[in-house]
């Protein structure tokens, strides 16, 4: 465990985390796969890679394409399932002395409560978040996270199947973030965070197909940071419950940005990939930015943009 | 596994776009195992953004470890120009290697292009047991000066496609009079294009030998975390995706999907 | 004037283009700020800075801020209006041997068809691209490209006041690209090109304000490419109109990504502030890419990506 | 104005985190005048993408032109590294320079910080005609070797910030004195931060004198397409905004908003 200068406690709705830096789902893993390089406790949490009621394949590879400053993924949000999550995953997490989330998701919306009811009696798991970029089976395939009645009644259904706080992520995929965020703050919701990937496509100009097996996958990185970045700024102005900041965060400056803008904590997803310590750097990258211009108290910088 | 900048030796063209590059990284070569490889992170801004996969292809003394790359692209291209001197973020190193079979049986490696550079360490760790070397390229120019890893010139053949050294056609010719002509059991070892694998692995089958494979596939993290490196496992196995990063690179020929 | 061995003239709804590489709008200036440099000529068009009825002076500076691989840009359509625009720059459309396409836009529907009437005076201008990008002060400040029913009333107002060939202009900033596409379709575009920028912000962490005066601004470049893209693939797949395709092409690498995925032209737009020549270049690099594979047609290759 | 491949043949660090390159192109250093300036592409990747501004500081020979440049950020830094012998693309010569006013009338150069990099090349291009040069920095250690501009010592002034060379204080305090001492009529020329110019612009209103400015902008195309480098002008210029790039750089301090 590092120690810092700057108190970098932020309350977060229900929780309280020793600093505002996540893992973000599905690029830290379930926790375990990081543990010869850094200590995921350094990190104010971590979020899980999603986990849905039946294991999943995934789809077809090549499930991955680099973009210039970004990544498309199309991993078909492959996972064990939530039993064999429970019985080999969650022991686990026991020894992780930082908050823990769990990353859901379903089909349908009796999907999604199942899921969040098995994780019930997980006390490991601290909190949920529900991804609602996903195709809604039951309505022609259009993401549930496009819609805002959509929106709130899967935050709905899983508030009625668990006790824990619930984080809904929002898809940027979306004309105005703004009445999505309003319906799942109205839901229930415990925070929002957001954004997740934004639909891309790569062709190969040799073979002249899709680079992905899926055809189209979700960009990420830094390439979407400037998007993310107004979106957060949007919700923060939109609701009154926390925001956490999410796309294309890879150094502490990066954010910096988005807690100023308003965020009360930001998630690192790819930037694990190119450094598998990225979390823990911004961490620290904060204690500097706080020391080097005498804020003790990192909460003090939440919200504090000033437009004009 | 260790994640940190190393210092860059050495960095030599061997071949037409081909390099070898020096490392010197102690925890690396302490750890490293034929088949094992290292992600690097060819320079600090974000295009190209993810680090590269090269296989380990041999060590030097207590702590060098070597990579042999050909410049296909952005990130191998950008990795041409380090001079010796330079600092590189390495992460490894990573994935399961060759399971060097018992002494009694021999071994064939079988490379295509750059997938000779696993093998190079294999026949590196070899040493003292029986062992042939067979090497596939398009051309001449493509062939690395590899006078650094002492290979045996009796055991090492080469083919290339359009005849300008060596066998005139497929490594996987070779591989076939070479199985034809051994009495005794021999293990293959293999790694190179897809299609050249997937004949390895079909001679193996036909001629009842153990076969292992060391698989590519684009990667992110290289960790077992970002699920992106999956590649469709054959019947044989229970699962219906296999992960190149951590259930491979290298993998027992029937369990992949050909 | 270059000549090239591949056949790289494309039919393009009613034009006749003779490559497909357009320099996009707001980043190729009235055509003669490059021309020290490069003969715009050698391109299969030009599409000029929008113009609007009256004089906008545009938003405050800063006005651009680079982001990876990506820029933000707020200029705030600052033009010289239709008047002066007729006055000054027509005059000296005259001597290209290209295309030339004006780029209009309004902040009524009475101003899009205004500026429109104005043009038809001027025929160096063989089209009109239309931005539907611009926010509707009567409805809001919705911008009217985020909606099928308000970017139809565009499309219609503007053919209703010109002769000339109306192009439509997509926004990448709704959920879904192919009812407005659908619409524009409906309402009698030629063609419609996409993507324009998406929205962004960033903020600077030392003064804790925006880094643009106008607080967002659309990003451009490469790092929006597969974005741009996947909705154009979409935009295909939906109408049967002519599609260009604009957002993050530097190379002839990422033209034909476009073309084979389906778009009939493309257009340059940041790429030609990194290399005023790129829009040649490309040209260039298509010719070289077909002479290679024995291609003697480009027109062939137009939406010849194999999926599955 | 070109577009073009040149040779860095020297790149030499000259103060702390300031570094002197010396770039061949005939066709720049033909038609550059001080107050011009050049848009360098830094590397071949799209992070960073756009290319960055810098005020030609001076000619060497018939073929080399001088940038003066600081490491503040990423594109910098990465200028910083490049060796001698390495090509980097190179636009311009762009914008409006300095008008160099008629003989008779003795000129007052005032820089900050980087912003006497085009007044070097002012003072170059004023040889023999009445100057003095007056420079200002934040500490000595900003202040660069610039031996090779053989300025005159006898009217090269500097202030320092924190006292640690020369004046103690603002170039503006040296500036104020000069102006002062002064029986004749002076031209300002000036550039630096934003500050910094306002005092030297307010001087010359107060006292009649004419004055340049060189001003700075965030530049996408540096040619006058894409209108980002707006500033805000004055209400004795028709316009609301002007453009650094084709407008300026150089511009008289009246027509600019402060
Ligand atoms: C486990 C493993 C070990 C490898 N060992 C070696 C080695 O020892 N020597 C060597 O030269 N190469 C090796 N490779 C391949 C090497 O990683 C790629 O050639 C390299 O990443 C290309 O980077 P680039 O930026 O130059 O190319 P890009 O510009 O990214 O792409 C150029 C071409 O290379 C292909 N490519 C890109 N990334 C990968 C990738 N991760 N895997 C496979 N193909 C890719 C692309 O599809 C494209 O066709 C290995 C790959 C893996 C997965
Ligand atoms: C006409 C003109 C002439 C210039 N001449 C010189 C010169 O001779 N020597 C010199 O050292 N610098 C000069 N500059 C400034 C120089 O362009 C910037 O310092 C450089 O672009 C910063 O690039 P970076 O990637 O290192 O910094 P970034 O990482 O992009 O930014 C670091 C800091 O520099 C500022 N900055 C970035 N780009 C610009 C820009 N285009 N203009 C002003 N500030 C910027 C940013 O706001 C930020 O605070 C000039 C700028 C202009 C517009
Ligand atoms: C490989 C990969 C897998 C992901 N899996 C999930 C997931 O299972 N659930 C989810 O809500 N988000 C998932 N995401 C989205 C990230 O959590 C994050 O929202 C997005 O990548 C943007 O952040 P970044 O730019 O920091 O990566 C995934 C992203 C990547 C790159
Ligand atoms: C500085 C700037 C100004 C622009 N001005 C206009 C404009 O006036 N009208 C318009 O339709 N699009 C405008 N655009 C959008 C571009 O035409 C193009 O759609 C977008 O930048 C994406 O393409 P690119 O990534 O190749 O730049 C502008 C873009 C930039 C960067
Ligand atoms: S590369 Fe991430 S799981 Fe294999
Ligand atoms: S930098 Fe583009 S107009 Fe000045």
């Amino acid at each position: 465990m590092e120690s810092y200068i700057t108190d970098l406690r932020v309350e977060f709705g229900p929780l309280r985390l020793k600093n505002p830096v996540l893992a973000a789902s599905g690029t830290f893993g379930y926790g375990d796969e990081f543990s010869h390089l850094s200590d995921p406790s350094d990190m104010g949490g971590i979020v899980l890679k999603g986990i849905s009621l039946r294991p999943r394949a995934g789809n077809p590879p090549p499930r991955i394409v680099e973009t210039p400053a970004g990544m498309l993924n199309a991993i078909g949000l492959a996972n064990i399932g939530v039993d064999r999550f429970l019985e080999e995953k969650v022991p686990r997490l026991r020894e992780m002395d930082t908050v823990v989330i769990a990353n859901i998701y379903g089909h349908t919306l009796e999907e999604y409560g199942a899921v969040a009811r098995r994780l019930e009696v997980a006390p490991e798991i601290t909190a949920l978040e529900v991804n609602i970029s996903c195709p809604n089976v039951a309505q022609g395939g259009v993401a549930f996270g496009t819609d805002p009645g959509q929106s709130a009644a899967v935050t709905r259904c899983v508030l009625d199947n668990t006790d824990k706080p619930v984080i809904v992520k929002l898809s940027p995929n979306v004309t105005d973030i703004r009445p999505i965020a309003r319906a799942v703050e109205e839901a229930g919701a415990a925070a929002i965070s957001l954004i997740n990937t934004i639909t891309g496509m790569v062709v190969d100009v040799e073979t002249r197909r899709p680079r992905l097996g899926n055809v189209t996958g979700g960009l990420s990185g830094p390439a979407i940071r400037p998007v993310a970045l107004r979106m957060v700024y949007e919700a923060v102005n939109t609701v009154n419950i926390p925001v956490i900041g999410v796309g294309g965060i890879v150094t502490a400056h990066d954010a910096l940005e988005f807690l100023i803008a308003g965020a009360s904590a930001v998630q690192v997803g790819t930037a694990h990939f190119v450094d598998p310590r990225a979390g823990i750097h911004i961490v620290k990258g904060l204690d500097d930015y706080c020391k080097e211009r005498g804020i003790g108290r990192l909460g003090d910088l939440i919200g504090s943009l000033q437009v004009n | 596994m260790v994640e940190q900048e190393v210092a860059v030796v050495f960095n030599e063209q061997v071949a037409l776009d081909t390099f070898l590059m020096g490392l010197q990284a102690k925890e690396v070569v302490r750890e490293a195992a034929p088949g094992h490889f290292v992600m690097v992170r060819v320079h600090k801004g974000f295009d190209p953004l993810l680090r590269r996969p090269f296989s380990i292809a041999g060590t030097l003394g207590g702590d060098l470890f070597l990579i042999l790359y050909r410049v296909v692209g952005q990130g191998t291209g950008i990795l041409a120009e380090v001079r010796s001197g330079s600092r590189l973020s390495v992460l490894g190193p990573l994935g399961n290697g060759f399971r060097i079979v018992s002494s009694g049986t021999s071994s064939c490696l079988v490379g295509g292009g750059m997938g000779v550079a696993p093998l190079l360490f294999l026949a590196q760790r070899l040493n003292g047991m029986p062992f042939s070397f067979l090497a596939g390229y398009g051309n001449a120019a493509q062939i690395p000066a590899l006078d650094s890893f002492g290979l045996n010139p009796e055991t090492f053949h080469i083919a290339t496609e359009d005849g300008s050294r060596g066998h005139h056609g497929m490594v996987t010719d070779l591989l076939e009079e070479e199985v034809a002509r051994l009495k005794e059991p021999v293990a293959l070892f293999t790694c190179g294009p897809r299609p050249m694998m997937s004949r390895v692995a079909e001679l193996a089958l036909e001629q009842g030998l153990p076969c292992q494979v060391s698989l590519e596939a684009e990667m992110a993290c290289g960790l077992g975390a970002c699920q992106g490196c999956a590649v469709e496992a054959s019947s044989a196995t229970d699962r219906f995706y296999l992960h190149v990063c951590t259930d491979g690179p290298v993998l027992d020929a029937g369990r992949v999907a050909w």
